[in-house]
């Protein structure tokens, strides 16, 4: 069931990197795609029915854990993420100072 | 030390280079038994271009008209691959969805 | 912004502080470590650039900038300390010293002096992401004046 | 020291990235000089890993923050840890990744103005180097991925760094979506098959690989990114906008950088799916977007006015080369068919023969630009009567570019149009038309830029012994590799084509044991 989820998330950041012209929207789009990236690499460790994997708070008698090495994925990636948004959030910054515009259509100097 | 060999193929830059180096000496030779015909100082010493004279200020073919005829020729399928580069956004990601799918295709198969 | 926002804020500061240094100090023991604990004090930037303006924190962006390199620094040269057998090989744990203390088997509240260098480690992560998220933040509020966005 | 080369050849460039700032806010001739340092201590090491490795013909394993460099399998057969691995082909990468960093390092040294914001184009030089040579040495898939994303940060800073210019900022921009979606479509692939294979190491998922439907739809997830970053039509387009609006001191890297995704391509399709995966079909879908590469970039080319684009579009067809050899190589792997090693070979030798032709090229266009003050085509002319070396220079990378006998660029090319003859004739016939339409190309552009009548305005500044110094080490590559291929060949190039042909068994033995 999360799958299906990441899927959705993943399906609906590429609906809108290719639907929306704004630059942000398209950041926000990417951003979307990495959390149902996220999500699926975090679900991949998940356990039924086991408990944090805090090896010194686990309670007695408890006998599964969840798989922490999918979560410190995650949280790598989503640093990375972190790092990539916002060098894409500052270059937006500085296209729309010299452009005047954050329409992705006319933000166009470099083609043919 | 100096050839690869490639299967079937055979490639000795050494060899190649001697080889062409003999050739330029050969065409020099040839080149030194013809008439000698040029004089100092005459017409033949003027630059024209496409048999004009060139203007007096000179004249320098740009390096953007060179082969146009070519570029003329080509014209259609050079026009459609410049529209194909854009420079919007939405198109580069249109296109790696693209290969994208391709992959998977390819590799589904 | 509004007396209330501004007494609020300088009342949520030190303890928005406090928890960041309490997720720091404690990624070796609970959920958390330097990343998650920069960044909750690094939100306390945007709290100060959105109550106070981001005019007040132009002179921080230096002091961000060496912060953040002295970070990334720090966690190489902690990585390093292992170099006489691998890098990365966490030569305090279970040596006794600093962080060196052996954890028992069995549920425990944890000890926080141990696990060797990652604590160190998660310290230095944590000033890194304290001072890069902060000038991200902070530049992205000037708008125009600083100019350059960049993040490790 | 020398147990350590592999992760100290990562951990010099990354630690000198960090610390170049603050040498650089207390004096700025002590952070070039250890700028200097970085660059000389990375070189030596990385060339301790190179000598070690493609002299010795053994699969150099480092295991981080193990008992010892070697144990990378605990209990059970298992490896747990981040596991860098050095073979033949990670060697070869990381040659080409020091030739064009230290070159590119020299001549940023000389040529980047303080006011260009200096500091910063250095740290974040150091930092994609460190990104690269870490992407070609690590034998952990994650990893792979992390390296990935730094060398996209790093680049993509690199190129749009000059905010006070209207166009770098656009070039980074359209550069680091598409870098980021294709990394997003690494770490899917990861995920998918850490979630089937419960491991994230690159030898044991190879050694336990199946080929079911999720494999398939990991390589594709695969392919469709690194097939990106590498520069494949029709997927290519933010390359000559990076290419053409980076600072030219820093395009060097970027290229490599490139090529590095070539690597990841060649380490997926031959290594990790290797005996099982490597159809035929995925060698001729590379083969199929390297001969569309070559041929849309040179038709390309052919039309640009700006000299940096012109050259980028050149660098992205010898970019479709590459993959030409390495899909004709994947074509014929399970078959076995012996030009597929030709091809291979071609490929892999085509690599370090490209980076430094179009490095050449590219370090060039800085000086013609910084001389003449515009790129434009139309409005440059006539600098062969200031600039003669230079000249000289760019007529010489020209040739090699469009793989003129006997320099480099022939060489390697002779190889691939071979082998790419027997898969089908139609790739070769294609691959060489386009190679003389990269010789109309290059030479239109030395027309344009060298000859002609004297301009009126024209800064030249005294020569920069970097620079030249920087410049003239390619130009000896590109005419020492050409005039005796066979050494290079043998030496260099073989034990890369060798662990990709024949080496799976070794990779995999080198982590896993027997």
């Amino acid at each position: 069931m999360p799958f299906v989820v990441c899927m959705l998330l993943i399906a609906i950041g590429l609906f809108t990197l290719l639907v929306r012209r704004n630059l942000i929207k398209l950041v926000i789009g990417i951003t979307i795609i990495e959390n149902g990236v996220n999500l699926f690499l975090v679900s991949l460790g998940y356990v039924r029915n086991a408990v944090a994997p805090i090896y010194t708070y686990a309670p007695p008698g408890a006998s599964r854990m969840v798989f922490p090495t999918p979560q410190a994925l995650t949280l790598t990636a989503i640093v990375i993420g972190l790092a990539t948004t916002a060098l894409m959030l500052a270059f937006v910054v500085v296209i729309y100072r010299h452009q005047g515009t954050l329409d992705g259509g006319k933000i166009r100097e470099l083609k043919g | 030390m100096s050839g690869i060999g490639s299967g079937e193929g055979f490639w000795n830059p050494i060899v190649w280079t001697l080889l062409a180096l003999g050739v330029l000496g050969l065409a020099y030779a040839l080149w030194l038994q013809g008439r000698r015909t040029y004089k100092r100082g005459t017409e033949q010493e003027e630059p024209f271009l496409s048999g004009e004279r060139l203007p007096e200020e000179g004249s320098h073919i740009r390096g953007e008209h060179l082969y146009w005829g070519f570029v003329a020729g080509l014209r259609p399928l050079i026009e459609t691959l410049r529209a194909f580069h854009t420079g919007f956004i939405g198109d580069y990601i249109g296109w790696l969805v693209v290969v994208l799918g391709v992959a998977i295709l390819v590799v589904m198969l | 912004m509004s007396v209330v926002v501004r007494t609020i804020a300088r009342i949520v500061l030190p303890v928005g502080l406090a928890f960041g240094a309490y997720v720091i100090m404690h990624g070796h023991l609970t959920p958390g470590g330097g990343f998650q604990g920069g960044a909750v004090v690094a939100s306390l930037v945007a709290l100060i650039v959105v109550t106070f303006g981001a005019e007040r924190l132009v002179r921080a962006k230096t002091w961000f900038s060496v912060v953040e390199d002295l970070g990334a620094l720090a966690f190489v040269a902690l990585a390093f300390l292992g170099i006489g057998v691998t890098f990365f090989r966490n030569v305090l744990a279970n040596s006794g010293g600093l962080f060196g203390a052996s954890v028992p088997l069995g549920p425990n509240p944890g000890i926080l002096n141990s696990a060797g260098t990652l604590p160190l480690m998660n310290w230095a992560v944590g000033f890194k992401v304290i001072a890069g998220l902060g000038a991200v933040v902070l530049l992205l509020a000037l708008f125009g004046k600083g100019g350059e966005g960049e993040d490790g | 020291m020398v147990t350590h080369a592999p992760v100290l050849a990562i951990v010099i460039p990354l630690l000198g990235a960090f610390a170049l700032p603050l040498w650089g806010k207390l004096r700025r001739e002590l952070r070039d000089l250890w700028a200097i340092v970085v660059g000389v201590f990375t070189l030596v090491v990385a060339l301790v890993v190179a000598v070690k490795v493609l002299g010795g013909g053994e699969v150099w394993v480092y295991t981080l923050g193990a008992a010892s460099p070697a144990a990378a399998v605990v209990q059970g057969g298992f490896p747990i840890r981040i596991v860098l691995e050095v073979d033949a082909l990670s060697a070869f990468m990381g040659v080409i990744a020091l030739l064009a960093g230290i070159v590119g390092l020299v001549y940023t040294l000389q040529f980047l103005r303080e006011e260009e914001g200096k500091t910063l184009a250095m740290s974040l030089y150091l930092l994609l180097w460190a990104g690269i040579l870490g992407l070609v040495y690590t034998g952990d898939l994650f990893n792979f991925f992390v390296f990935f994303e730094i060398t996209s940060i790093a680049a993509c800073g690199l190129i749009g760094y000059r905010t006070w210019e209207s166009r770098p900022p656009e070039a980074a921009f359209k550069t680091m979506v598409m870098y980021t979606l294709g990394g997003l479509l690494v770490l899917l692939a990861v995920g998918i098959l850490y979630g089937e294979y419960d491991a994230l190491n690159i030898a044991y998922i190879s050694s336990k690989v199946t080929g079911g439907l999720l494999d398939r739809i990991a390589l594709g997830l695969l392919l469709g990114g690194l097939l990106m970053k590498a520069g494949a039509v029709p997927a290519h387009m933010w390359a000559p906008d990076a290419y053409g609006e980076a600072p030219p001191s820093a395009t060097i890297l970027l290229v490599v950088n490139t090529q590095a995704a070539i690597y990841g391509l060649s380490r997926v399709v031959f290594t990790l799916f290797g005996g099982v995966l490597a159809t035929p079909g995925v060698g001729w879908l590379i083969a199929a977007f390297g001969v569309l590469t070559i041929v849309v970039a040179a038709l390309m080319a052919l039309v640009q006015k700006d000299l940096g684009r012109l050259i980028a579009f050149g660098a992205v067809s010898q970019l479709g080369y590459m993959l030409l050899g390495l899909g004709v190589g994947a074509a014929s792997l399970m078959t076995g068919a012996g030009f597929g090693q030709v091809a291979l070979r071609g490929g892999i030798f085509h690599m370090i023969n490209d980076a430094a032709t179009v490095g050449l090229l590219f370090l060039l266009v800085g000086v013609v630009q910084r001389a003449a003050g515009t790129k434009e085509l139309s409005r440059l002319g006539g600098l062969g009567h200031v600039l003669k070396a230079e000249g000289g220079l760019f007529l010489l990378g020209s040739l090699a570019l469009a793989g003129i006998p006997p320099l480099n660029g022939f060489a390697s090319k002779i190889l691939i149009y071979e082998s790419s003859f027997h898969l089908s004739p139609i790739l070769a016939v294609l691959a060489i038309l386009s190679s003389i339409l990269l010789l109309a190309v290059v030479l239109r552009a030395f027309h344009s830029v060298f000859l002609g009548p004297k301009p009126s305005v024209l800064h030249v500044e005294r020569t920069q012994w970097g620079t030249i110094l920087a410049m003239g080490t390619l130009a000896l590559v590109i005419v020492v590799f050409g005039l005796f291929p066979g050494f290079f060949v043998k030496h260099l190039v073989d034990p890369a084509v060798q662990a990709l042909w024949a080496g799976r068994a070794d990779y995999l033995a080198a982590v896993l044991g027997g």
